[in-house]
């Protein structure tokens, strides 16, 4: 069989850059032979755009707004993360309610993100319906990010001890509305999900052993569903997550199943943190007196948030000028999708299409 | 294991970090850059994991801060090295394979090649580019 | 057909027959699409085509138009003659089908004694066309479209076929009026449950719809083998696809719902309100599966359907006989 | 999926039908649809649209001393001011106030930027146009676009 294979040529076919399930501008270029995958080669760089040489000229205050536009679908996660670091850096502490708000916000946009995640998924699987029933729970969470932080994706809400406005009571209200629809909706939407063909498109696919999670650095939902415990919120508490109660869902098999799992009950979780966290808004200020023109100390600082897809670090390291020196981004996805090119060979086009999805990775976070 | 009792006997000097001022529970700056792949091997045996790599030039030369952690608790540990520009590094790669692309990233962006690299090339930046952005010699052509 | 005068000559009734099927076929091509958008939009929480009609009613009409005045691209690394022959391979088979349909006791274009093989001989055809799309278009996604198509093709003929055949032995005819005659007292779904079931299975299997839409999988290979269609071309496989939906739920009421046997509305109502209740059962099924994978789509067919349509043979034989 | 024959038969049919019952409950619910010609969404009171200058009520003018912190402060450079100093007085005051809807990215750092808030966000989200040029508003005239 071996000989045979050099006569016959080799049949490439080009994923991307533009193709309906890369979710980004991502290009990953597969030998072929007939539907088997034979080998995969991930070519990265077409949505870079220099962001961590842009930094270096530009303010403090100025880097806020491009930190949502990272990861447009968790942007105030990545909000948190930078305010974090510079916050570490000045040794300034938000009071107690702009943290709440913090975890409040956080949490919402993690659910926004696993929802987008959940109708992108199966639509790569061909099913358009659950896409629109959870794109319509997401749809209300936009609306409450544009109650109160003014803007629906791009929210540039954080700032440097705090937060810019407060929570209005219209927003409680919709919280409220929302934690109780959304229970029923996940069910709903689970019970059209997991039919039979389903789940033999994703079960006992895709495997990532534990030694891989540790070996290629994986972290977040991907990690958790084989099982390794890896969550910011709890190996690393930052924010006031030790006050709130929450478990961390984990998988078995470490396949693309056990990764839909564990996304699906951390909404769930997400919802309850929430709803804890309405519960123990305190009263008070909702930001802390920051200096107008920012400059941070000479050193480094480093603030790692759990954003959607798992572990993210900011580094910035300052020479006591209001520009950071050097700005850099530890992405979850860049390190996520690292494994594809091992996962892939072996597979089917089709399922080529299903590991990616359940990976869930943004392209602009990793090209930055 | 505590991180000092795992690299003793290295050609190390500690550099005092508070976590809660820098995020990072430890840091060494390694004198002797060949004994990175040492510095990786053991952390591999107790249980971290390659955060990441950060590069920066440093003005006279580039700085690489190699980012451990643990998954458990956080046990964050930055080894800095110091190398002059376009100098070759050992690899870490086939120790940890997340350091295959960091590395890529490094050489893309800096230009410090890596000895050992499976597949070293440009990573982000798009093909044909000239020099390394990261650079402060860096001057755009346009 | 009775009809006085000049139409009783053979041209006019040729004439005749062919004006019949061209309302019919542009009714359904305007209908069956507008449902497909208004089931979709529902079954999805949103509401589907408002704008252009009352309800969206002529929204079909109004893409028809757009798609006649898009341009016709050709690419240019494409086999110009098969890339301009295939859609018209896929759409004439559906046309040809409608010979035989008995849309109610007196209109019937003409009730062929082989009526049952012919309408599932002629089926066969449009696979042929677009595996010549696939191949003309001269791109990887749509070759691998096309190979597949015809994998599936040929492997949802046998379980069709076998579903049918419990019928023909009930009726033993191959004429489609005897047939809905057979049934006047009890349709065959009665009997025949499980053929029908197997029958609705291969028939969306048979028109590449979801969750067998494999030919045209859009995550995976783009756009399948019309990738490279544009313009009229394009809404010709469009339509096409339309039409089979309305031809293959015809059939199934045909044989198992009685045709157009029925209480107190006219037989005409009573087959078109049957036919588009199979249609709304289609789109249904389209809007809440995902899509199999190619290998699995064989399993199902070969390790599936194909020995439960067996069984079902030998045990109707069997009771055939006992009776 | 690891299963035998007939326990995959079994969990086949079971879901097939639960997902067609799900889907059939929800084809009878009441969509959610915004006709968005039509109905128009309520705009939140702290939406950030494009941005305009605000008028002192007292004078009638707008209240800006031209002390260009906004022009500084836009990451995207999107606003342009033109100032000069009559020679009578030697106050800067503001000729023309540039703000480029192709270039701003609505993160309101101007707004917060601003000493005398002089200038704040609209409910104008509807700012398509047909050609670039057109994005380019001169605000201290003619205010902003169409509210």
């Amino acid at each position: 069989m071996e000989e045979m294979k050099d006569i016959r040529q080799d049949f490439y076919v080009n994923m991307g850059p533009q193709h309906p399930s890369t979710h980004g501008v991502l290009r990953i270029v597969l030998r072929v032979e007939g539907e088997r995958v034979i080998s995969s080669e991930t070519v990265l760089g077409y949505a870079h755009r220099g962001v961590e040489k842009m930094a270096e000229s530009k303010t403090y205050v100025q880097m806020m707004p491009v930190m949502d536009r990272f990861d447009y679908v968790s942007s105030m996660l990545y909000e948190w993360a930078y305010v974090g670091a510079m916050e570490r850096a000045l040794g300034i502490t938000p009071p107690e309610r702009a943290e709440f708000i913090r975890v409040i916000m956080g949490e919402l946009n993690r659910m926004a993100s696993h929802f987008l995640w959940v109708g992108a998924f199966l639509l790569d699987l061909g099913a358009f319906t659950p896409f629109l029933w959870v794109f319509d729970a997401r749809e209300r969470i936009l609306d409450m990010f544009e109650e109160v932080t003014g803007q629906r994706m791009t929210n540039n809400y954080f700032k440097i001890g705090g937060v810019h406005y407060d929570i209005t009571p219209e927003f409680l209200k919709m919280v409220d509305d929302f934690l109780k629809m959304i229970y029923e909706r996940m069910q709903d939407v689970e019970v059209l999900i997991e039919s039979i063909i389903f789940l033999e498109r994703v079960k006992d696919l895709g495997f990532i052993t534990k030694e891989d999670v540790f070996n290629y650095g994986l972290t977040g939902p991907v990690a958790r569903g084989s099982g390794v415990l890896v969550d910011t919120r709890k190996t690393e508490p930052y924010s006031v997550y030790e006050k709130i109660n929450f478990e961390i869902p984990l998988g078995t098999k470490g396949d693309c199943y056990d990764r839909y799992r564990v996304r699906m009950q951390e909404i769930l979780q997400s919802a309850k943190i929430v709803e804890q966290a309405v519960g123990m808004l305190p009263e008070g200020p909702y930001a802390e007196k920051a200096p107008k023109v920012v400059k941070l100390p000479e050193g480094e600082y480093y603030f790692a948030v759990e954003s959607a897809r798992g572990l993210l670090g900011v580094y910035l390291l300052s020479d006591g000028s209001t520009k950071p020196y050097r700005f850099k981004l530890r992405v979850p996805s860049f390190a996520n999708l690292s494994i594809i090119d091992k996962l892939l060979p072996g597979n089917k086009i089709s399922d080529v299409v299903a590991i990616l999805g359940s990976v869930d990775i943004v392209v602009p976070e990793i090209d930055r | 294991m505590g991180v000092v009792s795992i690299l003793e006997n290295l050609n190390l000097e500690k550099v005092d970090k508070e976590y809660s001022k820098s995020g990072f529970c430890h840091a060494f700056l390694l004198k002797d850059k060949s004994e990175i792949r040492e510095v990786a091997k053991r952390f591999k045996e107790d249980g971290y994991y390659l955060e990441t790599i950060v590069g920066y030039d440093k003005g006279e030369g580039v700085r690489l801060v190699y980012i451990f952690n643990r998954m458990d608790k956080v046990h964050r540990t930055g080894i800095y090295i110091d190398v002059a520009y376009f100098e070759e590094v050992d690899t870490v790669s086939d120790i940890f394979s997340s350091g295959i692309w960091c590395e890529s990233e490094v050489y893309d962006l800096l230009g410090n090649t890596f000895k050992g690299h499976p597949s070293l090339k440009r990573l982000l930046t798009p093909e044909g580019l000239q020099g390394y952005p990261l650079l402060k010699s860096w001057k755009e052509e346009d | 057909m009775e009809f006085t005068g000049l139409l009783n000559t053979f041209l006019g009734k040729v004439i005749l027959s062919v004006a019949g099927v061209m309302i019919v076929f542009t009714f359904n091509a305007l209908i069956a699409v507008w449902l497909e958008r208004k089931i979709s939009g529902h079954i999805q929480l949103r509401l589907g085509p408002m704008e252009v009609g009352p309800h969206g009613l002529l929204q079909s009409a109004a893409d028809g138009l757009k798609l006649i005045c898009k341009e016709i691209i050709t690419p240019q690394g494409v086999d110009k003659k098969l890339f301009a022959m295939a859609p018209y391979m896929v759409f004439f088979p559906s046309l040809l089908m409608f010979i035989v349909i008995p849309f109610s006791d007196k209109l019937q274009v003409q009730d062929l004694n082989i009526g049952l093989l012919y309408f599932f001989s002629i089926s066969c055809i449009a696979t042929i066309g677009i595996f010549m799309a696939g191949w003309a278009s001269n791109n990887k996604y749509s070759l691998m479209g096309a190979v597949r198509s015809i994998a599936q093709s040929i492997a949802y003929e046998i379980p069709i076929i076998l579903s049918i055949l419990s019928i023909v032995i009930l009726t033993q005819s191959l004429r489609l009026s005897e047939i809905v005659k057979a049934q006047s007292n009890m349709w065959f779904i009665v009997p025949q449950f499980v053929p029908f079931i197997i029958y609705l299975i291969s028939a969306i299997a048979e028109l590449n719809r979801t969750p067998f839409d494999i030919p045209e999988a859009e995550s995976e290979l783009v756009a399948g083998f019309h990738t490279e269609y544009s313009g009229m071309r394009f809404a010709i496989f469009f339509m096409a696809e339309y039409t089979n939906m309305f031809l293959v739920s015809a059939m199934a009421t045909t044989l198992f719902l009685g045709g157009w046997n029925g209480p107190v509305l006219p037989p005409v109502v009573w087959f078109f309100i049957k036919t588009y209740a199979i249609v709304f059962v289609i789109i249904w099924v389209r809007w809440t599966f995902p899509r199999l994978r190619p290998d699995q789509l064989m399993n199902f067919c070969w390790k599936f359907l194909t020995p439960l349509a067996l069984i079902n043979l030998l045990v109707t034989t069997f009771i055939l006989k006992l009776l | 999926m690891k299963a035998s024959y007939f326990e995959k038969v079994g969990i086949g049919i079971k879901t097939v039908i639960k997902g067609m019952k799900k889907s059939l409950a929800y084809f009878f619910k009441k969509p959610v649809t915004l006709q968005y010609p039509h109905q128009k969404k309520v705009i939140a009171e702290r939406y950030r649209g494009s941005i305009r200058l605000t008028i002192n009520p007292e004078t009638g003018k707008h209240k800006c001393i031209a002390c260009t912190n906004c022009e500084k402060i836009c990451p995207a450079f999107a606003i342009t001011l033109k100032i000069e100093t009559p020679e009578g007085s030697k106050k800067k005051e503001l000729k023309e106030y540039y703000v480029d809807l192709g270039k701003c990215i609505y993160c309101g750092l101007c707004v917060d930027s601003c000493p005398v808030d002089a200038i704040e966000h609209s409910k104008v989200y509807e700012v398509a146009e047909r050609s670039k040029e057109n994005l380019i508003l001169r605000l201290d005239t003619i205010g902003e676009k169409n509210v």
